[in-house]
């Protein structure tokens, strides 16, 4: 028996994906308060080492899949199986690389936490649900997975369950993706109607019934079925709620920056490198499922995303939420890679989005760990993760400085890093995309690039004002001392760091073609290479990006006051996220609530009411009835009855005891005898 | 005109008897009492029962009466003031209906009198001569019959007068304050 | 045999009851537990021994453990002869709901030890409803279905009327009158029925529920007959039929706008008798519909299948949006049960294999998931005597344990994949998304609208979660409260741990059920298409 | 001479309206009046009677015997209603009932 055996790889694949849970169950089942890191390190470690020989097995080479029967509902067999090709073995190596890093430096960011068994048990939770997500061969099993992972999000970030935020943060994740769930599964319930199965490779494969089915005078026909064309796009447009949703792009990307209520750990691997990247990597699964318009639809919302998530987070003070809505907008830049038909460079700047932030989730970890010693020690209270607090980290972090720079430079996207390979790919790729379109798609491509020198210049911001100028938390607390992290915080981010360059992507780190990843998979959509767009967009981004850098630095590390002041129209408009957040508590959920209250009411009021109306009416007619029957149905029965009583009472009442009464009665009768008697013989 | 002053003593007689009935106040309905005794005492005369008469004036005016009169006012103030407020009812059910049987029995009586009118008892006929006569001295008849005839009942309630007095006497004794 | 001890098992232990002196009333709870725990073993052997392959529905040969005897039968003459059997029997319709029911039977007896008033009386009665449930899941006689269906309101307004909360009476006679409303009317359509329908056998009337189905066994010119198509008030007579059965079932169901009693009986009954309403006096009006309304009238239920899936789809709404507007814990439960069972109408309203199962799985699920959450409901109850949701918060830090129950309870409710629920929801949504292709039944904007229930599902399940237990704890009662409030005890997690398990268990491996009731479903699909 | 029938008529009334009074008075000695004058109403009859019978005087004699009696029964019921007052404060005969009930 080999290891390329499918049957051995896909138990493999299967060993990976569970092992994680049978570590949540022990120690959410078990464990003592605080144990429980070592068993979830070891199950997370031996995933990685089976997701990277899996992959190493099946990277650019046949499809496995193996599945099994499930249940069987009418005469439709349901099934649970593994399927592994290129997309699903690259992630379930990514996430469990990235997770068993995360794990790493999580035994030391946590430690202390008096519930930290519910943390390990959370997070080998979210890998189970994040590792079975990628190999399900079916949507069914997929949607459920994709459940399971916004369930273990919500769990994590309300791990800090006595902070306010953090569970109303949580709540809104929850509902929040529960809103693309209803999209996911609207999908699933169009597709299951179409073909019948949810499986992936006889929906999506070669000759798979989707490629198949095709529209038709506005039918949808895959041969046994028809539908109204409509649902096509319905179906797509499902998925990408769902996908929207999840991976937080525009317009439901209002619970990314809440979800950094959570340990900073989780946020790095949960919202920025591995969940959500769900959505682009469900989009990327189901690409044939998507027509035109929807890959339209993808392509703007993805845009406009990244712009507006740029905007925000060019006024946050937060280092987390800053790096919130740059993952926003970065996947963004994955949605509009994919609606303009390269998944392929969407799933590149995945992986290297995936480690570039969470290295800088990571960096920013720890730089909020050595702050929140300083704040413990300092006499009045300020926030430790606002980077107006911190400055002159440079000396004191010296690893953490560098692994910041490499991971700030990938997300600008400087030549020599990941960043800078995957970025290319879609930027050029738009331009490639917009070039065989009319010039108002231009305005895609062009947007893009605007955003990624907000990028540039965010990123700078945030970096300068962090790491390089004035120590301004001194003033704070005066006693505070900034050490380097821990070694189980340091050694991740060092590998992280050397997996955030070219290296292991590229050989050429200035073209992007020639990333192996990339080849991976196949171009959906070829565009005419446009040889003058591939040098002129690199240079044009580099440079502008490099004077935008120098900028910054002179904005935010050299001095103290920058030319920017806190006012006007588009200072609030962004700080504010758009009011979006506003619009949503004012537009949708006080509608719902006020409504909710209004159905209360007339439950009450109107539906009881009837009831009750009904009710009285019943009670009045039973009176009535009673009337009737007691004053004329008895009424004859009881007529002889009380006329006997009345006889009876009169008797009674004679014997009053009174004298007069007596004699009264007495001469009554004697009178009625004489009359009688009188007419009697008169007669 | 003898007639004539038996029926004034007779509209006498069931006036100031109805008044005595109807008035309110008890010390003017003794007295309407006292005055029908007396017309009575007038009627009498006319049925030529002078003797009965007189004895009706004697012990039913002067000693009844007197009694009656002297029972409560020699006894306590508020026995008087009690007496003197009896209020009475005069459209009560109970008077409707005592109303209703007198008047019945009125009827009755005068039915039954009007019809024995045309055949007065056959011994009042026998025998005229034995009628007593207005000359007749009632009080020596009456003297005769008593202490022959009927001395047996004439001893009987003697004794049983007396008896009642004493009686009465006793019962009307205060009790010892104890 | 076997089918006739579980249903008269409990009859016997509540006599056994009230001949016991009252000195020993200790122990009646004792008694009752045993006897639901013997219930429970022998369900288990059924549910082992159930043949999958067997469909049952319109044949009594597909049906298993049958038994049938003549019971009442009378000869009237030139009437005929009274022909009612004591027929029993079991198919994949009802053979998870005997599981079901004695399981939650069994849960509710142990959440039985709260009662402290009159024991004799209570366990009695709660016997007795025990052999009035089984009775109806088991019975293939509508007359002795009916005597069964009967039997279960006498025992329920007593234990909701004399063991309840402030305004139990008025609960009790809601509760009461609301169900008789319906059931006088099936009444009616059930002698209808008995004069319509001839066993081809005998050539009697009879009350047989099988015989019903088949339309070839009505008198000519009968009321009910298919072919006759007679009217009554302008309306066919099997539709009306229909329409009234379809209303005595679907008050028990609830569905709106004939859910009020619900609210009011869960409020004020106590938690048992909480965990048997939700758990399975819901699910009789379900299998009802299914057995009796679809079974007998299939004609009747296809011509008005849109309007049961509109029911359905406004049941999950109006439910939900009134969940998320409850001040008090147990109203907010009873709400959800209003949404869930919505699922229920509409999976069955699809006639598909998908809707069916999925309504199947939906009552079975929600059986274990309701009587869960209002035994956790009485848990906080039996400790502060108080159910409004702003009264509490943090709980999570006092009581860990049963905020790990309250969620899994929660979010299986709401649907998290893995739970019972999920799979339950989706199926009944996909049915009747699918119905339109297959049957052209129901409009698929149903099943995109009742997906929006799930929505608002965890909406308001999360926005309790968050008020309720998460923050720090501050609780209207005080410091006397956070002693009171102690975590789970050992008994209620014997309670709670089979009831989260099955949840689990069926969420993960739904073949347990859908194994079982496929061929059922399957022919009872057909049946009502008439295949 | 007044015919007999005229004394019998003035005694019927006199004796109903001593009947009236019996029936209707609510003070004890206004019913003791009526009973009285019931009492005359006979007596009256007696004398009446007594003028057809002058050998026995039996009329006269036993109008003579009346009206001692019932001064004798005056004598007695009014010292009976003085010894019911003290007991009872009140004369009002119907509330002299301890015999009912």
């Amino acid at each position: 028996m080999t290891l390329d055996t499918p049957v051995v790889l896909t138990d493999l694949a299967i060993a990976a994906a569970i092992l994680p849970l049978l570590s949540f169950l022990v120690t959410g089942l078990f464990a003592k308060p605080g144990k429980g890191a070592f068993l979830a390190i070891l199950t997370i470690a031996i995933s990685f080492i089976l997701s990277a020989i899996v992959f190493s097995q099946t990277w650019n080479r046949l499809d496995i899949h193996q599945q099994y029967v499930w249940f069987t509902i009418g005469n439709t067999s349901f099934y649970a199986g593994i399927l592994l090709n290129n997309l699903g073995s690259l992630m379930l190596l990514l996430v469990s690389g990235i997770a068993l890093l995360v794990h790493i430096y999580s035994t030391a960011y946590m430690k202390g936490d008096a519930y930290l068994h519910r943390y390990w048990a959370h997070l080998s939770l979210f890998c189970f649900s994040m590792l079975s997500m990628v190999i399900a061969d079916n949507l069914l099993l997929i949607y459920i997975f994709w459940e399971l992972v916004g369930f273990s999000s919500y769990l994590l970030i309300g791990f800090w369950f006595t902070r306010d935020a953090a569970v109303q943060a949580n709540k809104k994740a929850f509902i929040v993706n529960r809103i693309g769930d209803l999209g996911i599964l609207s999908g699933l319930m169009i597709v299951f109607t179409q073909f019948g199965t949810f499986d992936l490779q006889q929906l999506l494969g070669e000759n798979g019934l989707i490629i198949n089915a095709f529209v038709q005078n506005g039918e949808w026909i895959n041969g046994v079925h028809t539908m109204p064309a409509v649902w096509l796009t319905v179906a797509g447009l499902g998925f990408v709620l769902g996908a929207i949703a999840k991976s937080a792009q525009f317009p439901l990307h209002v619970w990314l920056p809440d979800a950094m209520e959570g340990p900073t750990a989780v946020s790095s691997l949960i919202h920025a490198a591995t969940m959500v990247a769900a959505g682009i990597f469900l989009l990327a699964r189901l690409f044939p499922l998507f027509n035109d318009t929807v890959l339209l639809v993808i392509a703007i919302t993805g845009t406009l995303t990244a712009l507006m998530a740029a905007t925000i987070a060019l006024v946050q003070n937060d280092i987390k939420k800053v790096l919130a809505y740059s993952t926003i907008s970065q996947l963004g830049f994955m949605m509009l890679a994919i609606g303009i038909g390269q998944y392929s460079a969407a799933i590149f700047h995945l992986t290297t989005h995936a480690f570039f932030k969470c290295l800088l989730f990571l960096s920013a970890g720890a730089v909020i760990h050595e702050m929140h010693h300083v704040k413990q020690v300092a006499p009045v209270d300020f926030d430790h993760q606002d980077i107006r607090n911190m400055g002159g980290l440079r000396k004191h972090m010296p690893v953490t400085f560098i692994a910041m720079l490499v991971a700030s430079l990938a997300l600008i996207g400087i030549p020599l890093t990941s960043g800078y390979l995957s970025k290319d790919a879609i930027l050029i790729s738009s331009f490639e995309w917009a070039a065989l379109r009319g010039s108002w798609s231009k305005i895609i491509p062009v947007t893009a690039l605007i955003t990624s020198w907000l990028t540039a210049f965010y990123t700078a911001r945030l970096f300068f004002k962090v790491f390089l100028g004035k120590n301004r938390w001194r003033i704070l607390s005066p006693e505070g001392h900034i050490h380097e992290a821990p070694p189980a915080m340091r050694y991740p981010l060092v590998i992280l760091a050397l997996c955030s360059t070219f290296l292991i992507f590229s050989v050429n780190p200035l073209l992007y073609e020639d990333a192996w990843l990339l080849r991976g998979f196949p171009a959906v959509e070829s565009l005419e290479r446009i040889n003058i767009i591939h040098t002129v967009i690199p240079a044009l981004v580099n440079l502008l990006a490099i004077l935008i850098i120098y900028f910054a630095w002179q904005q935010y590390a050299r001095r103290d006051k920058t030319i920017f002041t806190n006012r006007g129209f588009f200072y609030d408009f962004a700080f504010n996220k758009w009011y979006i957040d506003n619009l949503y508590q004012a537009a949708i959920i006080k509608r719902v609530l006020n409504l909710a209250a209004f159905v209360r009411g007339f439950d009450r009021v109107i539906v009881d009411g009837m009831v009750h109306l009904l009710a009285k009416v019943g009670q009045a007619l039973a009176t009535l009835s009673a009337w009737l029957d007691t004053y004329i149905v008895d009424g004859l029965v009881n007529g002889v009855g009380i006329l006997s009583k009345s006889i009876g009472n009169f008797a009674r009442n004679m014997q009053t005891g009174k004298l007069q009464h007596y004699l009264l009665i007495t001469l009554f009768i004697v009178i009625t005898f004489f009359i009688v008697t009188y007419f009697s013989l008169a007669i | 005109m003898t007639e004539l002053v038996f029926y004034i003593f007779a509209f006498l007689v069931l006036l100031s008897a109805l008044l005595a009935v109807t008035v309110s106040g008890l010390v003017r309905s003794i007295f309407l009492f006292f005055a029908t005794l007396f017309s009575a005492a007038g009627l009498y005369v006319f049925a030529l029962a002078d003797f009965i008469a007189i004895t009706q004036v004697i012990v039913y005016v002067g000693g009844v009466l007197v009694l009656m009169l002297f029972a409560f006012m020699l006894s306590d103030k508020d026995v008087l003031n009690t007496l003197q407020k009896m209020q009475q009812k005069v459209f009560g059910m109970q008077h409707i209906a005592a109303l209703l049987v007198a008047v019945a029995f009125l009827v009755v009586l005068v039915t039954v009198i009007t019809k024995t009118d045309a055949e007065i008892p056959g011994w009042m006929q026998v025998s005229p001569e034995k009628f007593v006569q207005p000359e007749d001295n009632t009080a020596n008849l009456i003297g005769v019959q008593v202490m022959t005839r009927y001395l047996l009942p004439f001893e009987l309630v003697s004794v049983f007068l007396m008896m009642a007095l004493v009686g009465a006497a006793h019962i009307a004794r205060k009790e010892p304050r104890s | 045999m076997i089918l006739s001890v579980l249903t008269f098992l409990p009859l016997l232990s509540a006599l056994l009851i009230v001949l016991l002196p009252t000195a020993w009333q200790q122990r009646y709870k004792y008694i009752t537990l045993l006897t639901t725990l013997v219930q429970v073993i022998i369900s288990i052997y059924i549910y082992l021994n159930f043949a999958d392959n067997q469909a049952g529905v319109t044949r009594e040969q597909g049906f298993q453990f049958v038994e049938h005897r003549s019971w009442i039968g009378l000869d009237l003459g030139s009437l005929g002869r009274l022909q009612i059997d004591y027929f029993m029997g079991l198919d994949g319709l009802s053979m998870p709901f005997m599981l079901l029911t004695s399981v939650i039977m069994f849960v509710a007896a142990l959440s039985s030890w709260e009662i402290t008033r009159n024991l004799k009386g209570y366990f009695a009665l709660f016997l007795l409803l025990d052999t009035a449930v089984i009775g109806v899941f088991g019975a293939l006689d509508f007359f002795l279905f009916y005597i069964f269906y009967e039997l279960m309101l006498l025992p329920l307004y007593f234990l909701i009327g004399m063991w309840g909360g402030v305004r139990r009476e008025y609960a009790a006679i809601k509760f009461f009158l609301y169900t008789l409303f319906g059931s006088v009317f099936m009444l009616l359509v059930m002698i209808g029925l008995y004069f319509s329908v001839n066993d081809p056998v005998t050539g009697n009337h009879t009350f047989n529920i099988l015989q019903m189905m088949n339309p070839n066994n009505y008198t000519d010119g009968a009321l009910f007959s298919q072919i006759a198509n007679q009217q009554l008030f302008g309306i066919p007579a099997r539709l009306l039929a229909f329409i009234i059965l379809f209303i005595a079932f679907a008050i028990k169901v609830p569905i709106v706008p004939l859910h009020t009693w619900l609210p009011d009986a869960h409020v004020e009954a106590p938690t048992p008798v909480s965990i048997i309403l939700a758990g399975i006096l819901l699910k009789v009006g379900g299998y009802g519909i299914m057995r009796i309304c679809f079974g007998i009238f299939p004609d009747a239920a296809i011509h008005s299948a849109w309007w049961l899936g509109l029911i359905g789809v406004v049941s999950i709404l109006y439910g939900a949006l009134n969940a998320l507007a409850q001040t008090d814990l147990k109203r907010l439960i009873a709400y959800s049960s209003v949404s869930h069972m919505g699922f229920v109408l509409l999976g069955v309203a699809s006639v598909t294999a998908e809707g069916a199962s999925g309504a199947m799985m939906q009552m079975v699920s929600h059986g274990f998931l309701s009587a869960m959450l209002f035994f956790l409901v009485g848990v906080l109850y039996n400790r502060v005597h108080n159910r409004e949701i702003a009264n509490f918060r943090g709980l999570a830090l006092i009581m860990p344990q049963y905020t790990v129950f309250i969620m899994i309870a929660f979010f299986a409710s709401l649907g998290l994949p893995g739970f019972s629920a999920f799979i339950a929801e989706v199926f009944s949504l996909i049915g009747a998304f699918n119905s339109q292709s297959i049957n052209g039944l129901l409009p698929r904007w149903m099943a995109v609208g009742g997906s929006v229930g799930i929505l608002l599902g965890a909406a308001y399940f999360l926005w309790t979660l968050q008020r309720m237990f998460f923050g720090q704890t501050r609780l209207w009662g005080g410091e006397e409260w956070r002693t009171q409030l102690t975590d789970v005890s050992v008994r209620e997690k014997l309670a709670l741990v089979p009831m989260a398990a099955l949840a689990l268990v069926l969420g993960v491996f739904p073949s347990l059920v859908f194994d079982k009731i496929n061929t059922s479903v399957l022919e009872f699909v057909n049946h009502v298409l008439n295949k | 001479m007044i015919p007999f029938t005229h004394f019998m008529l003035v005694g019927a009334i006199l004796f109903c309206i001593g009947l009236y009074a019996v029936l209707t008075k609510r003070n004890a000695i206004q019913i003791l009046i009526g009973i009285e004058f019931m009492i005359n109403a006979a007596i009256i009859n007696f004398v009446a009677a007594g003028q057809y019978d002058k050998d026995r005087m039996g009329g006269q004699l036993f109008a003579l015997f009346a009206i001692v009696m019932a001064a004798a029964a005056v004598a007695v019921a009014l010292a009976i209603i003085l010894k019911v007052y003290q007991h009872y404060k009140t004369i009002d005969p119907d509330k002299i009932d301890q015999l009912r009930n």
